[in-house]
């Protein structure tokens, strides 16, 4: 059954480093605050797993955290570029970033098979494309009942998944609706998992749409109101498309991002 | 002669591009210009056009031009919501989705597309993006339309790398790779149209926007462009087709 | 797009003899009218695939429109047996009855590879069990990347799926909630696929726990109030237990059967 | 000397196999007579056991005995219902469940399991339902509790079918099939209770319910088995578990 921690605790108790940690959440409910708690504890060499690295994983790249990145779209949505992570990549800045690059598909594909206790998931995808070679997590696989060649990911399981929600009851049960992309997935792939919640309820009442996630498969649920700003909550606040334009001015020199880190995340 | 209002070379692709698109077709959208011609072609002559964008939202009626592919008002306005292993396994791969519009920052002679670097892979000079939904959406979808700015640095002759396959290298390509779809049936930019060649597969200029000059073209193709015997102007923007791409508005508060 | 037709038109237009239909609804939501409808028109040589081959299963073997039948789980539910199945299967009446056997975890995992495009899907299972002996749509299968031995299901895509819903509304969209089993990933795998529902609607109004089918992977819609009866639809009607416990009387004897038959469904 | 109120064996079955079970552990439950126990358990000792269900139901309480895996009540009552391919791929494979609860109609000395055929697979003489949820709950829960009545025909020394497998033809069985669940724990029966030895995974009678002989045992089972050195006799039901055992009402119109 989950337990009820603060965000501090439940880093610290979670992750350790070295670790490979997943940060999920599709443009929706990505979990800021937590990516945060992580920079402030001062994590190292962590592999980070995410579908759409952009503004949490730039800074997690940027303050140094991070030692590999397993991601298949590292862009600022809609705004350009990811400076620190171009420029661990380009530059080595602060330090080699090491890569394990997929489609959406082929990552998606990964967390399914981690989720679902399977070695790897199938798949059509990857032949043809660079990504076929660059990628030591792809491989052939023949069907054996047609002789199809297909693509065969292997599987992810993160040491802790790090996801954000809407809701949680007292007893750990999670609850979050609108856009919940692959956080499913990326839960039950984790070993261990915290879910970041806008709210702690008497009772989580059904919501159309709503992804219900049992107590018993999250090991720590931690409050933290706005936890995804400048991301979006529905139900709660919008997503901030100035901020995310802003992060492009903020991002672009080092010095520029480590001063503005020191005042808004130390 | 009927008066032509001015009109920029973004227009006439975005204009283009909406053009492409009808009513009820299944569509798999790109976020930037993909996502601008479709929101265009829905208020004009496909309303009932089907979006998909890749955050799982299906059949989105947004009213403003959506920052991201997972905006709030994508997720209030759609049909329903589902998760990205779905949109992925059993809406893309199967074949399912009618017309996959992308945009890539670089394209070859077979329409093979580029958003992963560029320089070597693992000395990037430029560290772009990455694949995102592209490569599935390229290989799956019925028929794919790509959008892109043309340049001598966009239309290249070989890429650094292929994240996306239009045709390979060449006829029957797709087919021994087991892509099922059509691949790339238009590749729009803001000077001109290209189809591939039925036999070739190659891309040849069908038609010019106005006022683009041939040579214009051939200058923004880093390789030898092959011409349609019979080349076509481009229909210039209709007075409503303008005001309808001057009226979308941006969700930037 | 989905048409909106009668039952009757549907079935006659869908629907060849020889063809492998679906008929899903997992306890809750069983297609029993669109069956009964299959009956009447006299199909014949049919593959009926179905998890859990229960009353209307039954119907359909004792009816003589069945060839073969793919599924998991053949029974009377808390009752006990089926007893037209067994006659077919022990006896050939009224002829011989092919059969195609499977777990739950592998026909829905046909389902799901056929909904995905895929020619198979990969899961533990099988092995020990003599299902494993016995059908052949299921083959030992390696992991690239571990060299573990898994096992490989083979797709399925019926020519025709049937499944029974809540509501739709006059585009033909469709909305089911309550246990939704493995309706979603059958009509998906379908080549075509009929949705019978109890109401047609002005506006789907979401539901908590809904399954939404967009009109767009429907091939056609038929109203059919109470079509899901004995079984049951949520917010509808209850399930009508004491008629799955009658049915094993009724079913016991062929004559009894037949007469049944024919004044409740011919 | 404490008066024991009169109980009948199958009573004494189903409380033995609800002992079996604690507050917040998962359990996947077949219909039947796993379900009663489970049920009877949850008014009992165990109000917060989390039963899941193959229809979906997570988390179910209902206050009648369901009839089927899928009645309305259990869906009405559940914490979350999801999706079928869900339940057996996302909770029961990867080996979440802590107790899967099956019922069958044969069992051999190893704790493997019929449910499939009496006869041969090819002319049976009795067709039975078949494998439904059962061989992956063997295979995948952490821990297996097989509850069925007891007599010659079910205990049997040769399967004609395995439907699921407890420990195969012995010792490392289940490790070299990857199976990677314990298996069965425990099989409760009206007679007694049978445990695997540790060392020959052979099924041993390791407690015998109040009232029953060994010989009774001896006689009921199609092979020689094998009998604790320390043979236990099952504690009676307590009046509590035999009043709510009684009050138990199914859920028949």
């Amino acid at each position: 059954m989950a337990e009820i921690v603060s965000l501090q605790e439940a880093i610290a108790s979670l992750l350790r480093n070295g670790d490979t940690v997943a940060l999920e959440g599709f443009t929706h409910l990505i979990p800021m605050s937590a990516g945060h708690e992580i920079i402030r504890q001062k994590f190292k060499e962590l592999t980070v797993v995410r579908l759409t690295p952009d503004l949490i994983s730039d800074q997690l790249i940027g303050a140094g955290c991070v030692s590999k990145l397993v991601f298949s779209w590292g862009g600022n949505p809609g705004v350009g570029s990811l400076h620190r992570f171009r420029d661990a990549i380009e530059h080595g800045w602060p330090g080699p970033l090491e890569i394990d690059e997929h489609s959406h598909a082929g990552l998606t594909n990964r967390y399914v098979a981690g989720a679902s206790g399977l070695p790897f998931a199938v798949m059509r995808g990857y032949r043809g494309t660079g990504l076929d070679e660059v990628s030591s997590t792809v491989a052939p696989i023949i069907c054996p009942f047609t002789g199809e060649e297909l693509r065969a990911v292997a599987a992810i399981n993160p040491d802790l998944t790090v996801i954000h929600a809407q809701r949680a009851d007292h007893k750990g049960n999670v609850q979050l609706w609108g856009i919940t992309g692959v956080q499913k997935e990326a839960v039950l792939a984790g070993r261990k998992s915290l879910v970041t919640v806008e709210e702690i309820v008497e009772k989580l009442d059904p919501r159309p749409g709503d992804v219900i996630l049992p107590s018993w498969l999250v090991s720590a649920v931690a409050l933290s109101p706005g936890g995804s700003r400048p991301s979006y909550a529905a139900g709660y606040y919008q997503r901030d498309n100035d901020f995310y334009i802003a992060w492009d001015e903020i991002s672009r020199d080092r010095d520029t991002f480590l001063s503005w880190m020191k005042d808004n995340v130390l | 002669m009927e008066m032509i209002e001015p009109f920029t070379s973004d227009e006439m692709m975005s204009i283009a591009a909406a053009r492409q698109l009808s009513n009820n077709q299944v569509c798999f959208i790109g976020i930037g210009l993909p996502s601008k011609a479709a929101n265009l072609a829905r208020r004009l002559h496909a309303p009932d056009l089907i979006m998909i964008y890749e955050s799982g939202t299906l059949g989105a009626k947004p009213t403003q031009l959506p920052l991201s592919i997972g905006d709030g008002e994508l997720a209030e306005t759609a049909d329903t919501i589902v998760s990205v292993p779905e949109i992925f396994n059993y809406l893309l791969q199967p074949g399912r989705i009618d017309v996959g519009f992308l945009g890539a920052a670089q394209i070859d002679k077979f329409a093979n597309l580029n958003s992963t670097v560029i320089g070597d892979y693992y000395k990037p000079s430029v560290r772009l993006p990455g694949a995102g939904g592209a490569p599935e959406i390229a290989s799956s979808s019925k028929r794919v339309v790509v959008m892109l700015r043309q340049s001598a640095k966009s239309f290249v002759d070989k890429l650094p790398f292929i994240t996306s396959v239009g045709f390979g290298a060449g006829p029957g390509d797709r087919e021994k790779l087991g892509l099922r779809g059509a691949g790339p049936v238009m590749v729009i930019t803001d000077l001109g149209i290209f189809e591939p060649d039925p036999a070739s597969k190659e891309l040849v200029l069908t038609h010019i926007h106005p006022n683009i000059a041939v040579e214009n073209v051939i200058e923004s193709t880093g390789w030898n462009i092959k011409i349609a015997n019979q080349l076509m102007v481009t229909d210039p923007p209709t007075e409503k087709e303008l005001e309808a791409i001057r009226s979308l508005v941006s969700a930037r508060k």
